[in-house]
């Protein structure tokens, strides 16, 4: 469960305050504290790339400040805890990063990251800058329907991230690098169960309230409620939840890129005893995980509660997962 | 001058609107707690937070550059609350003001009925960032009957106090309407069913503005 | 705060069930889930390595188990949540990764652990089997005397397997390897806070209470109350208290190797804002890290709060530090 | 029969060890949460599910390969502790058994006397592992009063029933008096002051162990 007190200064300076340790933890990276954006360093050499970048309310990390470097993002924004950063930020991140093959804007789908970074990318159009966005939106909790804002983006961003990345890596031209990032979207699907609320600094108190044998079914990662109430149970039955609602929505028979994702509170002795049930029920769906990851990656603060996310796993997204990366949460071949 | 008609020559200057955001400011902060709890309910609890953030922003930068007139005022605090908000409030209410100013011109005077023609391309402006429509349990929701009260006053002529005194009256309870709604738009849209029962945040918010545009037009009347 | 909702299907199972996770989310690794012993994938080629075991209770991943791997532990042995392992176990792993140069044990220092180890080493040796146990203790909350079972180990873990484990893969002997850990361990010191409890599965209680504004000062990693319960703080006066303590016991001025370890339900956000203060309070010192990481290493389960361990860093150290690990919680170089 | 001397021929069998491991499997399963909590108090909380995981397996041990002398049983409850308990205790206690049934030898009947004499066997390898003494707050704190009142009512002539009734009572009354004391060996030692005012989980086991042992004396004799 989520509680008041927290390893922070105060609310106001908590996105700061992590901003400056990032940097002084990281010299990979470039911060700039006060507009809130983290680049890679300087002597990164990436003229001719095409520059990614993203960005979104904080409280999620590692995502996404924890995902810039070579293979991956060029620059990330953080805005206040889970709140969109400002379109001021996207564009400064963008003219900074941006190597002269344009810019690819990963984009978690909700109202105010879309419309941020829409007015981001009208401004840099105004600079003579190329963009791109990809909206990222695989959370089946969330009917996709004229009736509501759309499916949120969670576990997907991470993997269009990486995919995406090492493919501009490569190369790739801003089309092919949006294409491969839609096709990651297109071919992902997440769903997450919590035991209990998160506290935000601001709000100082959880964002919701359970019982002691209740979790919430179908959550978000911004410590929203989830679509429905349920009985707490063992391990199988919840991986085996979160399977049904990702495997009812897209068949994955074949190979799959498999995250279990922590939202923040859940040890990971337990997040290993999650995926052990999801690769389980997955194997018996005749899905077979051939990538996966297992810890906290894309999280909701202090939230108990895990999230599944798949990926189709095509041979030319195999072989993008696996070059090389190196940024402060995800890190091979470098 | 206390009775101020809608087709009063007294026009409103740019001193005005540096009041209604002023006034504005105030309100979002002392409502400030109320805002983010209704958004922790159906939403992430940071609107009261993001608008008191954006407000804040908003009076420094007026203080900082001050503007020469309305237009100008509206446009500086909508770009204000666009670098400074962030989320879905900020480029929404950004907008409205944005374009609320830019449809004033350079005007140094404009009358409640220019204003209201332009709150009415603001509005329009949010309608099509956004994309909502009333029902959907949004700060459209408040936006919409409080303008055609707006409207409807200044044209039967009642006082100008009177038609923006009725239009905050209709914005309160605008927002109070949205709690049996369930939403379409936004976050609140992700609950499905269980957004039902809880008044939208966005839409108490636009009751503030409306409450305190009504209140600088009554102060102005004074 | 701790939670009694977890993801397990049993107290009884969990520590089998995130084995059996752990088995089925790294091919690297080959797990004797019923001995609850991990270790390399048997293709590893460790011919006249000394091999690197060590073990101790589940709750604290990714500790062990997590760290093995090239440039790492060749093995690591699973006890209850927070319960030493038994000598059969550190028997069996000693056995099968043993590779003719000798079992290095590396043992927390906790009662429990080094009467278990002791035991293990005595039947290895009985087996014709050389082994040499370190015991690391660097946790300074506990006062290193004749009234108590002398300091705990904790942080320093992680250092002493990296370090080691480098050595080890060089082709240095059982003393050489030894030594080096000793060193790691003489010159590494850890103090931890906590902002709640946590709650092992079997007890489904929290192991302590605290008042709304308290927080336990000098905690280890076991759920145990600290030395003394304080009012909470900014990060900035709680990182100076570990600071404080840290370096009152062991001189660190120059350079340091410095991990921000959350305990494990602390945000990785708030991880970042501590680092931030550690490092400025070391600077204030004149202590610069040289090397650092920040997230959830030694963990306490569901524990909220953070700890702090520095090792002096002479340019051997970090070289070692700087060698290729390819482990499931710690990789660069590979 | 029901009077049973110290001096009596009458030995103790491996039926009398079954019956004693069985009794004290019980009481450590009754008592479990107690113990745990104990624990939680002043170490990890995980002192009764130890020792419960412990004795379940050494009854299941016993049950799969039933030893054929005292000694055989009380090493195999030994090495059963120490292979699936774990912990302090794990070690401690499967020392307790292991070097108590080594002592034993391979006689088929032991007098009460040599059962004294052998637990002291077992008594001086726990302390020699865990180097506690009296008054460190551990499950030594009961060993030794307990052994010694066992000692003096056997040299004293009591009833054999007698004098493990009253070893079990100061078993239980030394668990008792761990409570004001500071712990100096163990987990409870990194408490320091605060571990005063609670009772030591593994003295709390140990009367366990002893009110077992007497209840087996106390069987038999009837
Ligand atoms: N598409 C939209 N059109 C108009 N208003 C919207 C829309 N989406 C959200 N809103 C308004 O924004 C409010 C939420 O603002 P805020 O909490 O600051 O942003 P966020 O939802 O990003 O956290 C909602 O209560 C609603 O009134
Ligand atoms: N050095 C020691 N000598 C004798 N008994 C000890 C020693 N250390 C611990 N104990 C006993 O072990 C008990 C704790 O056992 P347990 O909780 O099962 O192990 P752990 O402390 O490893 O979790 C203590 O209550 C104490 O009685
Ligand atoms: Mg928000
Ligand atoms: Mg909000
Ligand atoms: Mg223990
Ligand atoms: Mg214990």
């Amino acid at each position: 469960m989520s509680s008041m007190k927290k390893l922070i200064n105060s609310p106001e300076s908590v996105v700061s305050d992590a901003l400056a340790g990032l940097a002084a933890a990281h010299p990979g990276l470039t911060v700039d504290v006060e507009r809130r954006i983290v680049r890679r360093a300087a002597h990164a050499s990436t003229a001719g790339k095409v520059a990614l970048v993203s960005g979104g309310g904080s409280g999620h990390e590692p995502l996404h400040a924890g995902f810039v470097g070579p293979g991956m993002l060029d620059a990330a924004c953080a805005g206040e805890v889970f709140t969109s950063p400002v379109p001021d930020q996207m564009l400064a991140a963008a003219q900074a990063v941006d190597a002269g093959a344009g810019v690819l804007f990963l984009v978690k789908n909700y109202t105010g990251d879309v419309l941020n970074f829409q007015m981001a990318a009208e401004l840099l159009e105004d600079e003579g800058i190329e963009s791109r966005s990809v909206l990222i939106n695989d959370d089946v909790a969330v009917e996709d329907s004229l009736y509501t804002a759309g499916r949120r983006g969670t576990g997907a961003t991470l993997f269009a991230e990486k995919i995406a990345g090492a493919l501009a890596e490569r190369g790739a031209d801003l089309a092919a690098v949006a294409g491969v990032a839609e096709r990651v979207n297109a071919t992902s699907r997440s769903f997450g169960i919590a035991l209990g609320p998160c506290t935000t600094p601001a709000a100082g108190q959880p964002s919701f309230q359970l019982g002691e044998d209740e979790i919430e079914v179908g959550i978000g990662i911004h410590g929203e409620p989830g679509r429905r109430r349920a009985p707490m149970a063992p391990a199988a039955e919840l991986a085996g939840l979160a399977v049904e609602a990702v495997c009812a929505d897209l068949d994955f028979t074949g190979d799959a890129i498999a995250l279990v994702n922590g939202m923040g509170a859940s040890p990971l002795l337990e997040l290993y005893v999650v995926y052990n049930e999801v690769q389980a029920a997955l194997k018996s769906r005749g899905v077979s995980i051939v990538r996966n990851l297992v810890g906290n990656y894309v999280t909701s603060l202090d939230m108990p509660g895990f999230s599944v996310t798949l990926c189709r796993a095509d041979a030319d997204l195999v072989d993008l997962w696996d070059a090389p990366v190196n940024t402060p949460a995800l890190r091979w071949g470098a | 001058m206390s009775d101020a008609h809608a087709g009063d020559a007294a026009g409103l200057e740019v001193g005005f609107f540096l009041d209604w955001i002023e006034r504005t400011a105030s309100a979002v902060a002392a409502e400030k707690e109320r805002l983010t709890s209704l958004d922790a309910a159906i939403g992430d609890g940071d609107h009261g937070t993001n608008l008191d953030r954006g407000f804040t922003a908003a009076r420094a930068a007026l203080e900082a550059k001050p503007p020469e007139f309305p237009g100008a005022a509206l446009v500086q605090v909508g770009t204000t609350l666009i670098s400074s908000v962030g989320g879905a409030s900020g480029p929404l209410y950004g907008t409205v003001f944005r374009r609320t100013g830019k449809a004033l011109g350079e005007a140094e005077s404009v009358s409640a009925r220019e204003l209201a023609d332009a709150i009415a391309a603001g509005l329009a402006g949010v309608q099509k960032l956004g994309g909502a429509s009333v029902g959907d349990k949004t700060m459209v929701d408040v936006f919409v009957p409080a303008l055609d009260a707006l409207l409807a006053g200044l044209a039967d002529g009642a006082s100008v106090d009177g038609a923006f005194g009725a239009a905050a009256d209709v914005a309160e309870s605008a927002a109070r309407s949205t709690i049996p709604l369930r939403a379409r738009k936004g976050r609140a849209s992700y609950l499905g069913e269980r957004s039902e029962g809880h008044e939208d945040p966005g839409a108490a918010s636009a009751a503030l503005l409306w409450r305190a545009l009504a209140e600088s037009v009554g102060g102005r009347a004074r």
